[in-house]
């Protein structure tokens, strides 16, 4: 954890989600930004303590453990499966918070290593939210069924610490846990912040666009990290539940900007799962990307 | 015919027409369903800034003046 | 007879769902501002009105309005307008050395009357401020009490006014009664002149006083989830000095068709005034279509119709148009002449003012309201073109059903002027401008 | 002036008698609450899984301003009461849901939301005004009813909740 001054900004970092987490406040003010630093940091730590799926004892424990018997969930938890359900109908199955089963087939370390035909079929037996019944905050899966909120945690706890932080600050500021994030507003003197989309080949060391917002969610999707080499073809770590395969041809990131940090990763997502079609997808949902 | 009693047929004309025409299509209107009602632009005087100022104009430019503003309508709400 | 409204699906499915989805769960699980803004709600209307007639006055008013809404109902509002009057406004009299006349056995001259009407030229301010607080009284009535000042170099108006509004018939029914009382002082420069003389008298350095009472009575109905009309009627009687001090009537020689002489003008000291107003709000689906109409009578046997139509179409929800159209034509004054005859004996009142003659009034104008960009506030630009005319006997109602019977039926039997002539005046174009804005806070 | 009179009363009672015959009963305060299964924010609101608790009812709509008004309050409650045993169940009559939705951007609410774009709920329950809210006892019949949001009335009702919640 660390507090340092950017460009005429306070910025608050920290590791969370085991991905490298900031807020950067307009401000001079080091005693604020180092107050909302810490309910960045705070609802990080909410956010990853409540739905990582490797801690025991949380709401998503209990779930992929309970073994075929129902699960009753708070209402946050509700909410979330909710979104997950909707973004589920709406893309028509590609998007699916059960697919945790082909994620443990597949191991993307960079490796040739690609998992037998089988086991990706036995896998798929284990995948699939039509699968799942879920009514007034009861979930049901059959057993052997997992959940993940991985694809849509990290973007939730930014949307979420945003508006924590909406709330006790008049300054702009952006919180970028991993990644994925949040400008809300403009700097002093209608300055837009500066984000810098990595380069896939080189994730962590150059830029390849520089982004300029005042205002929006802002997320990436892609194989930047983590992929595996198959006859030639690099294949990211995002799986078609309806294959059990990587998307092939896909795009290796597409960046979307969207009003949340919550869409702006689904609609990547989504656009990701097009594969070549990507860029097509979002022509037609009209929004602002980018596509390498 | 005299002006006031063309005046006063020309009230009554006005309210049975009225009153014929709201009675014929007249469904009951539940509080929940005043959403429209509720819209700013479907009050009778949606904007009274702007009405005062017509108001003004009209009165200083013509001879005849009235037609005050009542109440109702809107979202019914309590 | 309901109507179901279809909207056909946006075009764009996925991202209009996406972000529906995503509001519902930040919106639930998120505190916001709510707590801080929750209470009474406030906004603020400013208008600057900026009016101009083709050669004669010129008008400059801003406004400003302020409303502010409290937790159990009351509302409290206030209205301030500061006007900047500053040109010409006609006297009455005629147009000189221009009329040609052709004399009758009837007396009464027609002629064509050309060249400019004269006019007396002015700067004049005005300051008018209004209040009222609305307060319910248990569930199904509302008071309204207002105060209204207004003053002027040579002219002062205050007044108040109580409104009740009962609500009946699970509020689909609205009953609205009130009543107002008006005290206007004019003390024009110079002191006030005698009537129909030449001016050159003694003139009265009082004040003159005018009192107004009015009473209303309306009713509101809901007829459909869409439709609201409502009809009202108001009654105002007028007593005390109700002339016009700056305003003259021409005296014609009917021989030579020359003015020659002005008298000042002189109405009478009462005015009953009636009007019903009849108004309907339609909500077309994805337009909203007022209408209203008011029939006006008074005991000057000045009587008139306005039809007014406004459709208001709202391209989404931060940008609309409204065109507008309003007619309105009156019949004189029984005691409105374009001149006199000047060897005719003096009629007891007699004024040229052209707003108590058979005036036509056509406007046609358009409402535009948008926002700036995602800055707070709504914006309107209103323009509209006002054509005002004076109708000949032939045209329409004017003049012609002013006889006497009618006149000596409702008035005393003061003797009416006899007009020397048919004025014929160039009609008076009027544009205005309304620039408001409006915000909430 | 006695010609308007007149006209006015002529007039008052043509508008008023098409709808006399219409005018409905409010029974409801101690019978059961009508019963409904309507659609949530997550999943369903089914009145019977509500047996057993103190049920505090509010039909509300986006564009009814007291409703507005009375959101924080009522977000108040179910913090202060939820876990004493009260369940706030918010039944939502916009005929369109991204208006309910948007309302519920600025206006979160914790407790639980249902949606009855119809209106057949509310005419269950003879809604006589936006908002109206019923308290429901642990034996599912109605205690009190309120039309409106009046911010006075508010620590009476808190007083009803917290005796009828108590043990």
């Amino acid at each position: 954890m660390s507090l340092t001054r950017v460009h005429d900004a306070w910025a608050f970092r920290f590791v969370a989600m085991a991905s490298p987490c900031e807020l950067l406040v307009d401000t001079d003010d080091r005693a604020e930004a180092d107050a909302l630093g810490r309910i960045a940091q705070a609802e990080a730590s909410r956010v990853e303590a409540a739905y990582s799926r490797y801690l025991p004892g949380n709401v998503v424990h209990r779930i992929n453990h309970a073994g075929g018997a129902p699960v009753a969930v708070d209402d946050e938890t509700a909410l979330l499966i909710d979104y997950a359900a909707a973004c589920h109908q709406m893309s028509g199955g590609r998007f699916d918070i059960t697919s945790g089963a082909l994620r443990r087939a597949w191991k993307f370390d960079g490796s040739s290593r690609v998992p037998t035909a089988a086991a990706i079929e036995a896998a798929l037996a284990h995948v699939g939210w039509h699968r799942a019944r879920w009514a007034d905050h009861v979930l049901t899966l059959p057993a052997g069924m997992e959940i993940d909120f991985g694809g849509i945690g990290k973007e939730y706890a930014v949307d979420r610490a945003a508006g924590l932080i909406a709330g006790r600050t008049q300054h702009a500021f952006l919180v970028n846990f991993g990644g994925d994030l949040f400008a809300a507003g403009a700097r002093v003197g209608d300055r837009p912040w500066a984000v810098g989309v990595d380069d896939p080949t080189r994730p962590g060391e150059a830029s390849v666009y520089r982004i300029e917002i005042k205002r929006g969610g802002l997320a990436t999707s892609g194989d930047a990290r983590r992929f595996v080499l198959h006859e030639g073809k690099r294949l990211g770590h995002i799986l078609d539940p309806r294959t059990g395969w990587p998307v092939e041809d896909a795009p290796s990131s597409v960046t979307v900007l969207a009003p949340t940090c919550m869409e702006a990763g689904t609609l990547s997502t989504l656009a990701y799962l097009e594969g070549p079609g990507a860029r097509a997808f979002l022509e037609r949902e009209g929004v602002t990307f980018w596509v390498l | 015919m005299s002006r006031s009693v063309r005046g006063r047929a020309a009230l009554v004309l006005l309210a049975a027409t009225l009153a014929v025409a709201t009675a014929g299509c007249a469904t009951t209107v539940h509080p929940w369903d005043r959403d429209l009602l509720a819209q700013k632009r479907m009050q009778l005087v949606p904007s009274p800034m702007l009405h005062a100022v017509d108001q003004h104009v009209y009165f200083s430019k013509e001879g005849s003046t009235g037609g005050d503003d009542v109440g109702g309508g809107g979202c019914g709400c309590n | 007879m309901r109507l179901q409204l279809t909207r056909p699906e946006p075009p764009s499915p996925i991202r209009a769902r996406l972000r529906a989805a995503a509001c519902l769960l930040l919106a639930s699980s998120l505190p916001s501002a709510a707590h801080a803004e929750a209470g009474g709600t406030s906004s603020l209307d400013t208008s600057l009105l900026i009016y101009g007639e083709r050669q004669r006055a010129d008008v400059l008013e801003p406004t400003v309005r302020f409303t502010r809404l409290f937790a159990s109902g009351q509302a409290f509002s206030a209205q301030v307008g500061y006007d900047v009057i500053t040109g010409a406004s006609p006297t009455g009299a005629v147009p000189s050395g221009a009329i040609q006349t052709t004399t009758s056995a009837s007396g009464v001259t027609s002629s064509v009357a050309a060249g400019e009407v004269p006019t007396t030229t002015f700067h004049d301010k005005r300051l008018a401020l209004d209040m009222d607080w609305r307060q319910p009284l248990g569930t199904v009535l509302t008071s309204t009490v207002g105060g209204h000042f207004s003053r002027e170099k040579d002219y002062q108006s205050v007044g108040g006014s109580a409104k009740l509004a009962l609500d009946v018939m699970h509020r689909q029914v609205t009953i609205t009664a009130g009543a107002g009382i008006n005290r206007d002082d004019v003390f024009p420069v110079g002191g006030t002149p005698q009537g129909l003389t030449d001016g050159t008298g003694p003139t009265d350095p009082a004040r003159q006083a005018k009192n107004v009472t009015d009473g209303m009575l309306g009713i509101t109905r809901v007829v459909s989830r869409r439709w609201l009309v409502s009809l009202s009627g108001t009654h105002t009687a007028e007593s005390g000095y109700l002339t016009e001090p700056y305003k003259v009537v021409s005296q014609i020689d009917t021989t030579s068709g020359e003015s020659v002489g002005q008298l000042t003008e002189s109405r009478p000291g009462a005015r009953t005034r009636n009007d019903v107003l009849g108004t309907s709000v339609y909500h077309l689906g994805e337009d909203v279509l007022h209408l209203s109409y008011r029939y006006y009578w008074d005991d000057w046997q000045l009587n008139s119709h306005t039809f007014d139509v406004k459709l208001r179409h709202d391209f989404n929800e931060r940008t609309y148009w409204q065109p507008h159209v309003r007619y309105y034509t009156q019949t004189p004054a029984w005691f409105y002449t374009t001149g006199l005859v000047s060897v005719a004996p003096l009629p007891d009142f007699a004024s040229a003012d052209y707003r108590l003659g058979p005036l036509r009034t056509a406007t046609l104008g358009a409402t535009v309201g948008f926002h700036m960009g995602s800055a707070p506030g709504e914006w309107t630009v209103r323009g509209e073109y006002m054509r005002q005319s004076l109708k000949s006997p032939s045209q329409g109602e004017g003049g012609g059903e002013g006889g006497d019977d009618a006149r000596k039926g409702a008035s005393t039997s003061a003797t009416a002027p006899t007009s020397a002539f048919n004025l014929q005046v160039p009609p008076l174009d009027i544009v205005s401008v309304v620039v408001g804005y409006s915000i909430q806070f | 002036m006695r010609g308007w009179i007149r006209a006015g009363c002529l007039l008052i009672a043509l508008c008023i008698v098409p709808t006399t015959t219409r005018a409905a009963a409010a029974p409801v305060v101690g019978t059961p609450m009508p019963r409904f299964n309507l659609p949530a924010v997550s999943g369903t609101v089914n009145s019977d899984s509500l047996r057993g608790h103190v049920v505090y009812v509010d039909f509300w709509a986006s564009w009814c301003d007291p409703c507005r008004r009375s959101f924080p309050w009522l977000r108040a409650l179910h913090e202060n009461y939820a876990a004493k045993g009260l369940v706030i169940v918010a039944i939502n009559l916009d005929k369109d849901r991204v208006a309910a939705e948007r309302f519920l951007v600025k206006y979160p609410a914790p407790f639980k939301v249902a949606f009855d774009p119809a209106g057949g709920t509310a005419e269950a329950f003879h809604v006589q005004a936006m908002p109206t809210s019923y308290l429901v006892g642990k034996d599912g019949r109605v205690l009190e009813t309120h039309a409106g949001f009046d911010s006075k009335q508010v620590a009476a009702i808190e007083q009803r909740i917290q005796k009828e919640c108590a043990p």
